[in-house]
């Protein structure tokens, strides 16, 4: 049994990867992962310029999953490049690929950041989406049409040597069609799904929880949602897919690379199972290709995609 | 399928006002109906202001739930502005606090820290040496002089001005009680510099201290990332606010 | 303090109403539901023509909600007449309303199902436009785009003098899009939400569980994508909203309220709680609202939508 | 946020056929690897073939579960082609089940009835009177003959050709008995005709049944309202399948 996987040239000691936002936001941190067993960790998606916070609640636990709209607050890629090679020279000691999370407000923006980010260079860039495009008349997220999101796509591979993951918004109509036009504009892979746009009321004081109204729904209320949008990417499209939404457990990562997943992103769960979530989910998905008789991923890999 | 009734317990909690009690100029102890028996010194709530804020408060007391807060910017000042009756919601507790050891207590408050300090004084117990230092800038600063001696501790008294008890930073007041209780153990809660220095001092002196940090929250329990402190990932939310430092050699 | 709730000028005693296609088969399940303490009963969807069903499983609980490719099997709307014809005499004497649904893979199939059901005289129509227009080249579900969405409504409302809602799928872009559409083609009220798309997959059988491989998530994983779809409309339409999605308390049906929501929809609660799921829920809004200080659930609706 | 270890628990469960019995020309006994000891007679299970179906099954035995599967149809044809070390996937146990009263018991069973009837005479135990009646078209139909020997019970049979036992229905064995027994409980499970004929004759005698009726299931769990029998929206799958039906004078 090996977990060993590949994603874009790159190798995976597993197929676990912290997911962008979670933990991600020092170096320490994404090392502190790395050592508890993950395959690879995610940085928190950095922009252009320096983006402030929202005032709290912005990360809450409402039993079923988390809502946050942490706002993409973040320090701006050029005071998160300094990190990132920080984290880039422990984690390749330990053999962990680094995966590093990019947004921007417009398409220029994305190149920017992606250039900037790459000067640290990370193993993989994630290019996430679902910021709103400020140049558009409605500011309607990148990732809600195919044209802006394969514009974002064409624009960061342009600007950088690495290989991209274009990661994915599950509030549209039609997730394949937004995942083949990404592929058709250069994407190396795809990471579906983000978080699910949701809003939590509080009866007591009247009004939304979050500061910011309304925000992302993570955890195992959306793993269902998750499954059938990486189920459908893999029927779209020919790169691969990092399957992210409610993992918590092996067979929770197990049934991502049955739906067509060639990694397995891993957020919320910390939540529930600690930072050695990762570590856990990887041991537990080995024990679990072992006993149905998998010698590997791979061999699990898209079987649910019955033909009969 | 699940049915949550328990679903909100983590989500904020309404929580009313009982009692006000001024502490200086600027803090005010807040009682509210809402009992954690099973909250113990150092760990943190959340309390939450619809429209304004929600932010960390150390655990003065746990049944009722106390907490004292200063006001010093938007939430703090809007925490001040309310009145008995009041609502305010909460999340918690939250985090790790102090683990008791057998021996002396040293405690060591600046600002604020008074608060889980003097929650941990009561919870120790008199069957013990327990001493605290409080350190502020300057007299009307100070806070629980009178609290600390109704719980019978030994209460040492610094001011950076010399306007009240000794004359200059904790340190003062911690060097002499480290050289005469060598087995104490020093729980801190206090400002980022405060906390180096006693980290230094104890360590030169191989005695045991646990010191409470301070970072921004925001979920308050590990996952977000906002709390890390220092460079090895600790999260003040989720691994702290205490961290246990034993004496390298034992 | 009173429940009464006045939609599209029906009177209901309160405003917690079985959603469609739980426990709405029978007249006597119907009649079972509105004695348990039901503000409205919503019979299960019927179409043009009797329609089969899908082997089994079709309906699973999966510890978070529930997922449900039933496939809108249903008898036809020529069969489903007198169950409502029979539910109706029963429920008028309990003075509780009946809001039959009804569905079609063609617009003259809906205005058809609409004159059928008429006859029975329900007290609303529901016009469930989630199932796929056979007439589309893609065969898309009406509710996923405006224009086909409001020429179903358009059709429905000449077809009848009954009052319509039009009940929305949440498996959009942009569902108050979708409202305003409606509502500008004649809808007296909308429904939201219809379940969510998503899919489980057994990982001993390495595939889809339910035989009809994707299904409609419902229960309380999808209370937040409800809420905030509720809260949406709210501001994008004038029209009376019925808010469905995950209710199971008092407290999440004055969320709904809250939310903008003049009716609320249980279904899957009663999973968890019982067929006395909508009575109990009915009694614990009414102790709430009670406690906050409201006289009734009007005081209360659309209260969140905070200006500040 | 909730870590549901459990969350499978309701969806459908792997299990093992550990073994298998012949009973009658189309009908198997299967014994899983599953142990359900809460699990009590009329109750029954989902038994899912991926890409076949899922089908109800009344519990023959519940630790280790047993189910008698007659091959009518598609989804138990399937069932008959599995050997001993295949998997079926299961989910329950669900509905409710027999209510045992004190005093005689006399079971009826037409067809696959004489599965939860087996379970319930060994529940009820040989301290009391137990009779239980068979009924089939012809004597190849018959089940469970040996079984019912075995287990102790006063075992009638009948035949509507007379080519076992008592040539006719149920109730040409059953009519005496109750005659004999009026203080007994009539447990049922078979036919929709048969179980409507019983509780004519038992409400009739002012006797207390039992019936446990059959219907479409889909849910298992009283939401989607396929199994609703009779007019009062009755569900088999949770206020059934067995229906209790108390004399209407004691
Ligand atoms: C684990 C933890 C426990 C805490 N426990 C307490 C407690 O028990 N009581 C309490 O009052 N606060 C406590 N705090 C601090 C508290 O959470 C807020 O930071 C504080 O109330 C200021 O918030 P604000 O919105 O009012 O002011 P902000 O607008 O956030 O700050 C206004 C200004 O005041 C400064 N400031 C912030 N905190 C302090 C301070 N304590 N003293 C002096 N200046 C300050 C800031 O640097 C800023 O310049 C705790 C923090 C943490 C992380
Ligand atoms: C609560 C409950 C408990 C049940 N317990 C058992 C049980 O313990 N053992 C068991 O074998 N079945 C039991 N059944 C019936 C079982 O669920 C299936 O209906 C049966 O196995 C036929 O399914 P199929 O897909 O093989 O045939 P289908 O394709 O559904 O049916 C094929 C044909 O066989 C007929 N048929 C269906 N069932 C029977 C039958 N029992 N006898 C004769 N003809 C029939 C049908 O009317 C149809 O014409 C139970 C049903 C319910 C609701
Ligand atoms: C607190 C929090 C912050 C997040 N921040 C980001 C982010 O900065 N960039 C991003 O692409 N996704 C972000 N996400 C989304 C996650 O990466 C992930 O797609 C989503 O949470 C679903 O996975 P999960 O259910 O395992 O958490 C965030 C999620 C959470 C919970
Ligand atoms: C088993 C089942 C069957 C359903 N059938 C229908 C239907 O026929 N027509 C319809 O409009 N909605 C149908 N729905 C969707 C519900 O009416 C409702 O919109 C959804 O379940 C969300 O509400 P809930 O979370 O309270 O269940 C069905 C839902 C379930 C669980
Ligand atoms: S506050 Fe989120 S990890 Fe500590
Ligand atoms: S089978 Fe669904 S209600 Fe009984």
């Amino acid at each position: 049994m090996t977990l060993q996987s590949d994603c874009c040239g790159v190798y995976f000691p597993n197929p676990i990867v912290l997911a962008s936002g979670i933990l991600g936001t020092e170096a320490g941190l994404l090392v502190r992962v790395a050592r508890s067993g993950a395959g690879g960790v995610t940085s928190k998606s950095a922009s252009p310029r320096h983006r402030t916070r929202h005032p709290n609640p912005t990360v809450l636990d409402w039993g079923y999953g988390l809502i946050n709209a942490v706002g993409l607050a973040n320090p701006g890629v050029a005071a998160e490049a300094p990190i990132l090679r920080a984290a880039k020279a422990e984690l390749q000691r330990l053999g962990v690929p680094l995966i590093a999370s990019i947004f921007a407000e417009t398409v220029a923006g994305f190149a920017f950041a992606a250039e900037t980010v790459g000067r640290a260079a990370p193993d993989l860039i994630e290019v996430n989406i679902s910021c709103p495009n400020v140049g558009h008349e409605l500011g309607k997220p990148f990732a809600l049409e195919p044209e802006s999101a394969a514009q974002v796509t064409a624009a960061v591979k342009k600007a950088t040597e690495i290989p991209i993951i274009v990661k994915l918004s599950p509030n549209v109509t039609d997730i394949a069609e937004i995942g083949a036009a990404v592929e058709m504009a250069g994407a190396d892979a795809i990471a579906a799904i983000n978080s699910v746009a949701g809003m939590l009321i509080d009866i007591h004081a009247g009004r939304p929880i979050l500061a910011n109204l309304e925000g992302g729904i993570s955890g195992p209320a959306i793993r269902p949602l998750a499954v059938l949008a990486v189920y459908k990417l893999y029927e779209a499209v020919n790169v691969p897919i990092i399957g992210i939404g409610g993992v918590s457990t092996g067979a929770d990562a197990l049934e991502m690379i049955m739906a067509g997943a060639t990694l397995v992103g891993v957020g919320s769960a910390v939540r529930s199972r600690g930072l050695e979530a990762l570590g856990t989910i990887a041991t537990e998905l080995d024990a679990l290709l072992a006993e149905l008789g998998y010698t590997s991923p791979d061999d699990a890999r898209g079987i649910a995609h019955v033909t009969s | 399928m699940l049915h949550l009734d328990d679903k909100a317990l983590s989500l904020p909690q309404v929580a009313h006002i009982v009692r006000l009690e001024n502490e200086n100029y600027r803090t005010k102890t807040f009682t509210l109906d809402v009992h954690w028996p099973e909250a113990y010194p150092g760990q943190f709530l959340m309390a939450w202001l619809p429209g304004v804020d929600e932010k960390p408060f150390s655990l003065l007391s746990n049944d009722p739930v106390q907490i004292s807060v200063a006001a010093v910017g938007r939430f703090s000042r809007q925490m001040h502005t309310l009145s008995s009756g009041d609502t305010v919601w909460v999340r918690g507790p939250l985090g790790h606090g102090y683990q008791p050891q057998s021996g002396p207590m040293i405690g060591v408050a600046g600002g604020y820290g008074v608060s889980p300090l003097h929650f941990l004084a009561r919870r120790l117990g008199d069957g013990r040496e327990r001493h605290i230092i409080i350190g502020a800038r300057t007299a009307r600063d100070l806070l629980f002089r009178e609290k600390f001696r109704a719980a019978g501790v030994h209460l040492h008294v610094t001011t950076d001005d010399g306007s009240a008890g000794q004359h200059g930073f904790v340190t003062v007041a911690l060097l002499p009680l480290l050289e005469r209780l060598p087995t104490a153990t020093v729980y801190a809660c206090g400002p980022k510099p405060m906390l180096e220095a006693l980290r230094s001092l104890c360590q030169e002196r191989n005695i045991a201290c646990q010191l409470s940090w301070e970072s921004y929250i925001r979920c308050g329990f590990g996952v977000c990332g906002s709390c890390a402190v220092g460079k090895d990932g600790w999260l003040a939310c989720k691994d702290g606010p205490v961290e246990v430092i034993l004496p390298a050699r034992v």
